[in-house]
């Protein structure tokens, strides 16, 4: 079996894109007495392990994002 | 005519939707996600439900489907699309349609009745209708909140492409949106399900109107 | 078994007769159930009951806890009991096509309970809504009882054609035992039943055996096992519960009279590492085991593959009478199948518990009066036990299917049958509280209840599926509850020809505070010739009578919300059971609505006759006017005396129903005999008025009932609900 | 202002959870023409702006995720 690499991305909504859950927690947090936080944002992780990094970025591109809402950036990880 | 249903693994409303068509007394055709073949058919009803579990995000799987190739030729051929709930968010990850369904403001699933407003009898699937008239549809999504960045959703206003609009916004849309349509005015998303009145023995038949404005294009 | 079993085969036994599977302190008792009727064609020890509809058609139905495991995770444990019930319901070949959930929990008022809420109904409406089964009813109770112990039930019914019903039963001697659906995990293996040397402190805490709900997954097995029946490629299929792969297989052997090999390592896994025995009682969610001649094996596969799911040949039906365990040739595990589904039995003396005697010592005479009943009634509709249900079902996909005639909201779900002019109705009831101060009474009434509210939308209810949740039946006070309760519901069904098909149950629901009320629930199914004919609560025409109709049963504040909301007492013995003055009630309000002369029917339940008719309003939108001194339910002099027991009285076996002028004298008609009616007001108008009591406006009402029952000022979210 | 600091929180299913959006992304990944791809795990980002980092570990215990099913991990980013 050939060697796997592991790879971590990241989506995000885009700035100034509605993120409810953001907002929700945010709101949430005084009130359990955490002060103290500004911003919220909540996105996606995917991590994946696959045999080559060749296609990552048209995966992340065509399927793992979408690029009218989200913006996304990937790593390897080892 | 024969009237196209594409079916997804965890599409729901699929077998609702044919059987609308049956009332309506036109040929209903089952359209398998695996297959790439419109099999001929005159128009296509992209369903609701839950294409893939919605996972990742709704419709995101699903326009990878071997059905979606053919589909969308047909569709930029001007074939009359019509897409309900899921079937609408599919399109848009399919860019047939501009904008993104995000999820609902209030951050839950909204099952309800809502009215909304024909804003434009000028596509396949409102031909049926006199502009402005006001309609009464069930909604039933947890990702139905339409939006547009500001260029795409000047033009969509601009050019009369906002088909449907509620009067009681139930998810947050951008202007109210309930349903859009592409350039060529065949491609049509909308949000409320109208396969879900076509019957009176379950209440009201209003949606009827719109499945069957599909026969007013076709001249039948 | 003539030695001693090993480890594998005790671990088989230890599953299989838990409580959960074995039923040991509950089947002597689930014995005096009534289970047979001219409709049922098949009752309980199978996956569902079933009965008869008409036109070729039959109901599966069944109703089943998750409890504990929505206590420890909400979301998720309600999710997969919603998963579960669906496919007992699969496994009897039917289309699952109505679901309803029976809840309790906590008051709203502490955080936690409000976590437990708020997350139950996502995870009911999270899998139901994508696994495409319309959530049309179910119910809600809060109360002090259920703090830190909620109930959680979900009933599902499924529709098919009487000449397809299946059966778990295995035959045939060498076919195939396939495993469909998703892969085997370690889920619901619990490390602390089974000490594990392998398992340290640290690996426990980094990983969970919680069962996690695939909604989607089980929307391609349904689609997948129904055309599996189409085809005609099964010989038995069964779904996998508690104690997975175990329990199915021995179930299916047992009832077959047959024995079965399983070829454990053929299994796919999604862990590495399994243990036979973990494999063997993993309850992994979404899989169903069935049972394939051996030349039809490779057609069911590619069925599997067509709907994405896993089809795999883990067995084989075997002469002997044995549950096997084969790993790779040798055999690892073998007990009787007989054996393992006959789990011992404990019987135990039934004692009056010494509570009773002081919950039931009420004197009314202690109760003030309210000096203003305007108050008293928006302060009922906004309680979280009466008010709209709206802000829950709205989260569930109630129409997908279009069958759904009625929508939730009205006192029982409607549904057709396509293709034909019949349907059903299906409700689910529990008294808690009520079971509480009077167990077999209680018991009755919960089944006169959902009788009631059956027999209002229209429908004839046939038969019944329940879920007994109690507390620890090791206690006298809990033996006696489940007992008592037990003999109620039984003297109900049979006085009411509505024998239980299906069942549940759920025991040892208690916390450090104590036990649980005992909350039997009821899921009742009841048929329409023509669904066409069917009645809702909401006013519908201006000027339409309203009457009264009753059994003149007594009314009384004993055990009612008035008193528990208003007054703050949990107290008294609530009047009845009167089973045959409530059932001729019940089946003249039905014939009403069957002989088109009412459209608008609804019982009389929950915070009494003027709550009744406060929801009949805001549910039509208009107004009533009652007749002067038409208030109180004169029907055969009851109300008479306090006009705080006459409004806000509780009472067994009366409705309220509207006609337009023109049917009056129809109604007349139908109505004479012994029981009694009344004239009470008119609709009309956008207020509800009482002269001398009541005066409040649709819009007082509707903003006392229509507040958000999620949407607690100052609340704080725990866990990841805001975040999921 | 106080400055603020940038937390990214990762949030993933525990061992031995089943990740039903994860199997439902792999399975599908073939049939969209990417291969080679072994193992899929979807979890949420988080991202926040707080004022101090003291609290951040019970923010991720009691809000941001969820300990019966899930873990987490957490970074100052900036
Ligand atoms: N948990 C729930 N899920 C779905 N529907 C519900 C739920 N609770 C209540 N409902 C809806 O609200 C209606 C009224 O509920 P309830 O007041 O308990 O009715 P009744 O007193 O007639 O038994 C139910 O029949 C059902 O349609
Ligand atoms: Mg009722």
């Amino acid at each position: 079996m050939p060697e796997t690499l592991k790879i971590r991305v990241l989506v995000r909504p885009k700035e100034g894109i509605l993120d409810p859950q953001g907002e929700a927690v945010r709101g949430a947090l005084p009130a359990l007495g955490f002060e103290g936080v500004r911003t919220v944002h909540i996105g996606r992780l995917i991590e994946m392990e696959v045999e080559s990094a060749d296609e990552v970025d048209a995966m992340c591109r065509r399927l793992l994002s979408n690029p009218t809402i989200e913006e996304y950036e990937w790593e390897v990880v080892s | 005519m024969r009237i196209g249903v594409t079916v997804f693994p965890g599409s729901n409303c699929d077998r609702d939707a044919l059987y609308a068509i049956e009332r309506m007394g036109e040929e209903p055709v089952e359209l398998w996600h695996a297959e790439a073949d419109l099999k001929g058919v005159d128009a296509v009803i992209v369903p609701g439900g839950f294409s893939y579990g919605d996972y990742l995000r709704p419709g995101a799987i699903a326009r990878f489907a071997n059905v979606m190739g053919p589909l969308e030729d047909f569709g930029r051929e001007g074939g009359p699309i019509l897409g309900v709930c899921n079937g609408f968010q599919v399109l848009c990850e399919a860019h047939l349609l501009p904008g993104a369904l995000l999820q609902n403001r209030h951050m839950r699933f909204v099952c309800d009745r809502v009215r909304v407003r024909v804003e434009t009898a000028n596509t396949p699937w409102t031909a049926g209708f006199e502009g402005g008239e006001g309609l009464t549809l069930p909604v039933a999504h947890n990702e139905g909140n339409y939006f547009a960045a500001g260029e795409t959703l000047a033009r969509l206003e601009d050019e009369g492409r906002v088909v449907f609009r509620y009067l009681d916004n139930p998810n947050g849309s951008v202007n109210d949106i309930a349903g859009v349509c592409n350039e060529g005015r065949n491609v049509v998303g909308i949000m409320p399900h109208p396969e879900r009145v076509s019957d009176p023995a379950l209440g009201s038949d209003e949606g009827l109107k719109i499945l069957r404005s599909v026969m007013v294009g076709a001249g039948v | 078994m003539g030695r001693e079993p090993n480890y594998l085969e005790l671990s088989l036994f230890s599953v299989m007769w838990s409580e959960h599977c074995g039923y040991k302190n509950s089947r002597p008792l689930l014995r005096r159930f009534p289970n047979e009727g001219s409709r049922v064609l098949q009752g309980p020890g199978e996956n569902a009951g079933v009965v008869e509809v008409g036109d070729g058609w039959a109901l599966a139905f069944k109703m089943e806890s998750h409890n504990h495991p929505s206590a420890v995770e909400p979301y998720e444990g309600a999710a997969t009991g919603v998963g579960g019930i669906i496919r007992d319901i699969l496994a009897m070949g039917a289309r699952p096509v109505a679901l309803l959930d029976s809840l309790r929990f906590g008051p709203l008022d502490e955080e936690r309970n409000r976590y437990l809420f708020r997350e139950v109904v996502r995870g009911i409406g999270g899998y139901g809504n994508a696994v495409g089964v319309p959530t049309v009813g179910g119910e809600v109770e809060f109360s002090a009882a259920y703090s830190g112990n909620p109930l959680v039930n979900a009933m599902c019914v499924g529709l098919i054609r009487v000449e397809d019903l299946m059966r778990s039963r295995a035959t045939g001697e060498g076919n195939a035992v396939v495993l469909l659906g998703s892969k085997t995990g370690r889920d619901g293996i619990h490390g602390a039943t089974f000490a594990s040397d392998e398992l340290t402190e640290e690996s426990e805490s980094k990983r969970s055996n919680v069962q996690v709900g695939d909604p989607f997954a089980e929307k391609m097995l349904i689609e997948c096992c129904l055309e599996l029946l189409k085809r005609d490629l099964l010989v038995s299929l069964q779904d996998l519960g508690a104690a997975g792969i175990t329990s199915s297989a021995s179930e299916m052997a047992a009832s077959g009279g047959v024995g079965i090999d399983i070829e454990v390592e053929k299994v796919p896994r999604r862990e590495t590492g399994m243990e036979p025995w973990e494999v063997m009682i993993s309850e992994s969610q979404e899989r169903m085991l069935a049972v394939v001649e051996p030349e039809k094996v490779d057609e069911a596969l590619a069925v599997a593959e067509r709907y994405g799911i896993g089809g795999t040949v883990v067995g084989r039906v075997a002469g002997h009478g044995d549950l096997r365990v084969i790993e790779n040739s040798e055999v690892v595990g073998t007990v009787s199948a007989d054996h393992l589904a006959d789990a011992p039995i404990y019987e135990r003396e039934v004692v009056r518990p010494a509570y009773l005697d002081e919950v039931q010592n009420f004197d009314p005479e202690e109760i003030p009066q309210p000096e203003d009943y305007n108050e008293v009634l928006l302060e009922m509709l906004s309680h979280p036990n009466l008010r709209s249900r709206r802000s829950i079902y709205n989260q569930y996909d109630h129409q997908v299917g279009t069958d759904t005639v009625v929508l939730p909201g009205a006192d029982a779900a409607v549904m057709r049958i396509k293709g034909t002019k019949r349907g059903f109705a299906v409700t689910t009831d529990g008294r808690g509280r009520h079971c509480f101060l009077d167990p077999r009474g209680g018991g009755a009434a919960t089944v006169a209840e959902a009788y009631r509210n059956l027999s209002c939308v229209g429908a004839e209810p046939v038969a019944v599926t329940d879920c007994l949740n109690f507390g620890s039946p090791e206690k006298p006070d809990g033996y006696y509850q489940l007992a008592e309760c037990i003999e109620g519901m039984s003297e109900a069904c049979e006085a009411f020809g509505t024998p239980v098909v299906s069942g549940n149950v759920s025991l040892f629901n208690e916390t450090d505070r104590g036990p649980i009320y005992p909350t039997p629930t009821v899921g009742m199914v009841g048929v329409f010739e023509d669904v066409g004919r069917h009645a809702t609560p909401g006013f519908k025409r201006e000027g339409d009578m309203v009457v009264a109709i009753g059994a003149g049963t007594p009314v009384s504040l004993a055990g009612s919300e008035y008193l528990e909301i208003i007054h703050g007492r949990v107290l008294g013995r609530p009047p009845g059971p009167y089973l045959d003055a409530e059932r001729e009630t019940s089946d003249l309000v039905c014939r009403l609505i069957r002989d088109g002369i009412v459209d608008t029917a609804h019982d009389i339940s929950g915070g009494g006759e003027v709550v009744a008719v406060a929801e009949m309003a805001l549910a039509g939108g208009l107004g009533m006017e009652y007749v002067e001194g038409g208030f109180g339910r004169k029907v055969a002099g009851q109300g008479a005396g306090r006009a705080d027991v006459a409004l806000f009285g509780e009472e067994p076996g009366a409705f309220l129903v509207t006609v337009p002028w023109e049917r009056w004298a129809g109604l007349q008609d139908a109505l004479g005999g012994s029981v009694g009616y009344d004239q009470i007001g008119t609709v009309g108008g956008d207020s509800v008025k009482i002269p001398g009591y009541i005066d409040v406006t649709l819009s007082e009402l509707r903003e006392a009932y229509e507040q958000d029952l999620f949407g607690i000022p100052g609340e704080v979210v725990g866990g990841s609900e805001a975040v999921g």
